[in-house]
């Protein structure tokens, strides 16, 4: 066995090991404790399945944004949630259905197809004339474009949903918590040092999105995270829910997007196509007005209902 | 075996584990746990299918990888929209669960002045 | 790969207009939500021309043509791009959806109006702007050709209807919704983990390409076990029902109206596309008859349930799982059909004449529910006497609708049945014609107990708490007209809803 | 050369793994909050510290060392606040300790 494959089976141990804590595990805090360095663990997987994109967005926000806001939810509902299962009937029959599940998609993976069907040549040939280094960049913005504008609006959707969420006396009210007894010493010190090196992540990420591992998810999701710290630090409040310039934010990146691919009608073979020449241009606009939106929507999101008003 | 098949099969395990949290935990908060275990594993799967694409130069298929991207944003809102809905019922109700013996159904339509 | 040139060939000049079903109300999310306020309501509303206009042409351009309509978004040819189609059934679900939509809008102006000068208010912003979701979710799942494409396109249509079963913030709607949630989420996953496996053994997500390549093989067995599981929780299909219920009751009435007629068909529209286009001849008899087993149980349970609810709107939910139940037959009685393809035969028809009347059935019960609620301050059935005097326009539209959930003539659902019961003695498949039957007979049960009540001199506790506007009453009617004239299609199978059959061109083309 | 090299690197290593492995066992014996994060914090100062600079030799100069090298400050920075955090947490919740 050689080296790499001792790692990767010690990996895999290690996954299905906190795996079946997280299932079994009895206080709820402690199970998300351990599935926050889980998230850790799928990204390192990911970097040893040659996904360095993916593994970027997994601790950014499998592990990071998630855990985070389990870690406050949990926080929240401490010592109120009876920990309960089912009865032992409905878990055994619950535990075969699972078994046969994993046994199913154990055996397709042990059972390749005799002929791999790969779309990694055709993405590479048609990968030029876009101007793009990052075949998945080519796939998010170039060939699916199409996916990448839906998910857009599902994020905005689900900051809406979250956002419907709030009693109508806090509409337009301001989330987050409420740090009232002025900045916290420790952490403002990191909510100070942190964010000018986070924003210079953050755009570094999503330039190079195009040409190497990086891109606009994973640039917001820094952004999102600095913001996060200099709230939670108390160094600033966040804003009111129904502020234009808030509102503004969170859409114009999906709104250009979308007008570029409107564009696209007018000026190349039609929606979300881009004329010859323009590609890679208009892709990294596209791409910096959507990290923008992402962070203000990722933060938004985390910070969850409305918890006050605005103070007069 | 080779890595991709060792994380193929972890994938599945995942899956597995995540789907019998889902069902069988009767607290939310650990559901939406769950549910996010059974979303790595079934894109640790696609991971994998992607691996096994690897060609022209390149270390894996880039569609699976660009659709698992998509894939976690996807499942960070679900898991998002969820943890709030659940932190407004614990507010409203002062309850936590979803208990089925309740005849909440009954109750579902009360305010419907 | 035949298929994909067939593609090709068949990109049309009016292709345009497919994309721009998504387009618009995608659009109208993005000023809705920065605009706000009052403007959200005008957006929607601006939209609705449009809007309907769009679905007309595209359901002209198919019925015209006789052939469907494909785009190429971004010009990329599948496998690597995504490409949309609509054929007959996109076109008549498109058709369906834009007017049940426009119905709904306009009927829930009365509910959900924001007040000049005041700020903006909670109710009416987050509705408005997941109407256009709900919207853009369904016109993406019926044009959708890829497989990944069409699981944004679910959980577009999750995330839009989550927020309208909890829009009125109290406890029990709350837990009905996140009840919802959690439902729709382990079905979500299973659909996903059955579009990897896809993708591993074919190599494209493009339903069209699928239908060539696919064969009768373990993984395809399992990826379509998977996905149907997945997509059977989020249509509730009895026994995976319990989340139906508290979320269709809880919502408002506008809300309710959507969710019922329009959202779970979503995702019943994906498992047709799957069976029938993307993995034609996999289905074997025994799977298509453990769907029609289900759909039986669906309605016979729901049915039963029904007439034990003593509220209106739990009533009306019950029932949208005995309809649901109808359209299951489908499977066993068109995939079975001795006839040279499943399409050509009754039951296709009468299955989708069942989806689209029950639409609009249901859309104008729930709405005229949320009337009668509004008038009396409750739904509780048994305090309904008297009521048919006030709102003599909103029961004769609870009646009309009734008709189709009963089958009885003149009503879409009437042919529906009629043409389902045909196929199940041609088939030599009595058991569902006896299903359906009981069925029938069950609605025609929990609506005569609505209506009678409601017809019955009123009682000492009798007031009116709010009377509502002669004008609103008028949607629900229309809708239920809709539901009536759809009885008037002839009775035989429909060649709008054969056209564009991914199969029949591979079976019919040389 | 090569070869001192490559000893440095394998005695810095091992020694940085030996630190970590002290801290776990520390989190994992030590009775209270306050003994665990000291356990802790050994094993991100010295063992990470350790683990770095035995790496130091391997990797492209400058920009591959300044990378590990700035790997290991961003622990320092979040090892210290988050241990100054929980300890605060503790002594608030629990003066005596």
């Amino acid at each position: 066995m050689s080296m790499a494959n001792a790692f990767d089976v010690a990996l895999v141990a290690l996954l299905l090991a906190i795996a079946v804590w997280v299932v079994v595990a009895r206080a709820a805090f402690s199970a998300i404790v351990v599935f926050i360095a889980y998230g850790l663990l799928v990204a390192i997987a990911w970097v040893r399945l040659f996904a360095v994109d993916v593994a970027l967005t997994e601790a950014a926000i499998g592990s990071g944004l998630t855990g985070m806001l389990l870690l406050g939810a949990a926080a929240r509902l401490r010592g109120t949630t009876a920990s309960g299962r089912c009865g032992l009937t409905l878990r055994i029959v619950a535990a075969m259905f699972c078994a046969m599940i994993s046994l199913g998609l154990g055996a397709v993976i042990l059972t390749p197809p005799d002929v791999v069907v790969t779309l990694a040549p055709a993405a590479m040939a048609n990968l030029p004339p876009s101007g793009l280094g990052n075949p998945v960049a080519g796939v998010l913005f170039v060939y699916r474009a199409f996916d990448t504008l839906l998910e857009k609006v599902v994020l905005l959707l689900a900051l809406l949903g979250v956002w419907s969420l709030t009693p109508d006396r806090l509409w337009g009210g301001v989330p987050g918590p409420q740090v009232d007894a002025g900045p916290d010493g420790m952490l403002a010190f990191l909510a100070q040092l942190l964010p000018p090196l986070g924003i210079v992540v953050a755009v570094y990420m999503t330039w190079t999105g195009a040409d190497h591992p990086g891109g606009a998810f994973q640039g917001g999701t820094v952004l999102a995270a600095m913001w996060i710290v200099v709230i939670i630090a108390g160094l600033q409040n966040a804003p009111s829910i129904d502020q234009r310039l808030v509102r503004f934010l969170v859409v114009v990146g999906p709104a250009i997007f979308l007008g570029i691919g409107l564009a696209g009608f007018a000026l190349a073979d039609g929606f979300l196509s881009y004329p010859a020449g323009y590609a890679k241009p208009l892709i990294i606009v596209v791409e910096v007005a959507l990290t923008l939106s992402i962070g203000v929507t990722l933060g938004l999101v985390a910070l969850g209902t409305p918890q006050r008003m605005r103070r007069q | 075996m080779n890595a991709a098949t060792l994380f193929g099969i972890c994938g599945a395990a995942l899956a597995g584990l995540g789907l019998f949290g889902l069902i069988t935990n009767s607290e939310p908060l650990r559901k939406i746990l769950a549910f996010n275990l059974l979303g790595t594993g079934t894109f640790l799967i696609f991971g994998v299918v992607a691996r096994r694409g690897a060609a022209a130069g390149l270390g894996g298929d880039p569609v699976p990888q660009a659709l698992v991207i998509t894939g976690i944003v996807v499942a960070f809102s679900a898991t998002a929209m969820a943890v709030v809905l659940l932190l407004r019922l614990f507010e409203e109700s002062g309850k936590a669960t979803l208990d089925p013996n309740e005849a909440d159904g009954a109750s579902t339509a009360e305010d419907d002045s | 790969m035949m298929p994909g040139l067939a593609v090709l060939t068949d990109a049309s000049a009016d292709g345009f207009l497919l994309p721009l079903a998504i387009i618009l109300p995608v659009a109208g999310i993005l000023s809705a939500f920065v605009l706000g306020g009052r403007h959200a309501e005008r957006i929607v509303l601006l939209l609705l021309v449009p809007g309907l206009g769009v679905a007309a042409a595209v359901f002209v351009a198919v019925w015209r043509g006789g052939r469907s309509l494909v785009y190429l978004v971004g010009g990329w040819e599948p496998p690597l791009g995504i490409a949309l189609r609509a054929d007959g059934i996109s076109a008549a679900m498109m058709a369906t959806v834009a007017v049940v939509i426009c119905a709904t809008a306009l009927f829930a102006r009365g509910e959900f109006a924001q007040p000049h000068g005041r700020p903006e208010a909670r109710a009416p912003f987050v509705f408005w702007t997941l109407l256009l979701a709900i919207w853009t979710a369904l016109n993406t799942i019926v044009l959708g050709d890829d497989l990944f494409n069409l699981y944004v396109a679910l959980e577009l249509l999750t995330f839009a209807a989550v927020p309208l079963v909890s829009l009125k913030g109290n406890a029990a709607t709350l837990k009905a919704a996140l009840r919802y949630l959690l439902f729709a989420l382990f079905g979500s996953v299973l659909y996903l983990l059955g579009t990897v496996l896809i993708y591993s053994a074919y190599g494209t997500l493009d339903i069209v390409l699928l239908s060539g390549r696919v064969h009768p093989e373990p993984v395809a067995w399992i990826a379509a076990a998977l996905m149907t599981m997945g997509l059977l929780a989020k249509t509730a299909l009895f026994p995976l029902h319990l989340w139906l219920p508290p979320a269709h009751a809880g919502a408002p009435a506008p809300g309710s109206a959507v969710l019922s007629a329009l959202v779970v068909k979503g995702s019943f529209f994906l498992i047709v596309r799957l069976w029938f286009d993307a993995m034609p001849g996999l289905m074997d008899l025994a799977a298509a008859q453990m769907l029609g087993t289900l759909g039986s149980g669906a309605i016979l349970f729901g049915s039963i349930l029904a007439l034990r609810q003593q509220r209106l709107k739990l009533l009306i939910a019950y029932s949208t799982i005995a309809q649901i139940g109808y359209l299951f037959f489908i499977f066993p009685l068109a995939l079975g059909a001795a006839t040279s393809n499943p399409w050509s035969g009754f039951a296709w028809t009468g299955g989708w004449l069942q989806l689209f009347s029950h639409a609009f059935a249901k859309a104008a019960m729930f709405m005229a529910a949320g009337l009668i609620a509004e008038t009396l301050g409750h739904d509780r059935i048994a305090q309904f006497g008297g009521i048919g005097r006030v709102l003599p326009i909103t029961m004769f539209t609870f009646g009309l609708a009734g008709l189709s959930l009963m089958g009885v003539p003149p009503s879409g659902g009437f042919v529906a049945k009629v043409l389902l019961l045909r196929a199940s003695i041609m088939e030599g498949q009595w058991w569902w014609a006896a299903a359906m039957l009981v069925g029938g007979l069950l609605a025609g049960g929990y609506v005569f107990m609505v209506l009678g009540k409601a017809f019955s001199s009123a009682s000492a506790s009798f007031k009116i708490c709010a009377p509502v506007p002669r004008s609103r009453e008028v949607l629900p009617l229309a809708l239920a007209l809709c539901a009536v004239l759809l009885g008037f299609v002839p009775l035989q199978p429909s060649n709008l809803l054969q056209i564009g059959r991914t199969a029949a061109l591979t079976v019919a083309s040389p | 050369m090569r070869l001192a090299l490559d000893i440095f690197t394998a005695l810095a290593v091992a020694g940085g793994a030996f630190f970590f492995l002290a801290g776990t066992v520390g989190l994992l014996r030590f009775p209270d909050t306050l003994t665990r994060l000291h356990a802790l914090t050994k094993a991100d100062n010295l063992g990470l510290g350790l683990v770095t600079l035995g790496l130091l030799p391997l990797v492209a100069w400058p920009l591959g060392a300044l990378k590990l090298i700035s790997v290991w400050l961003f622990v320092q920075l979040s090892g210290a606040i988050a241990t100054q955090l929980i300890a605060r947490l503790v002594r608030r919740e629990d003066p005596q300790a």
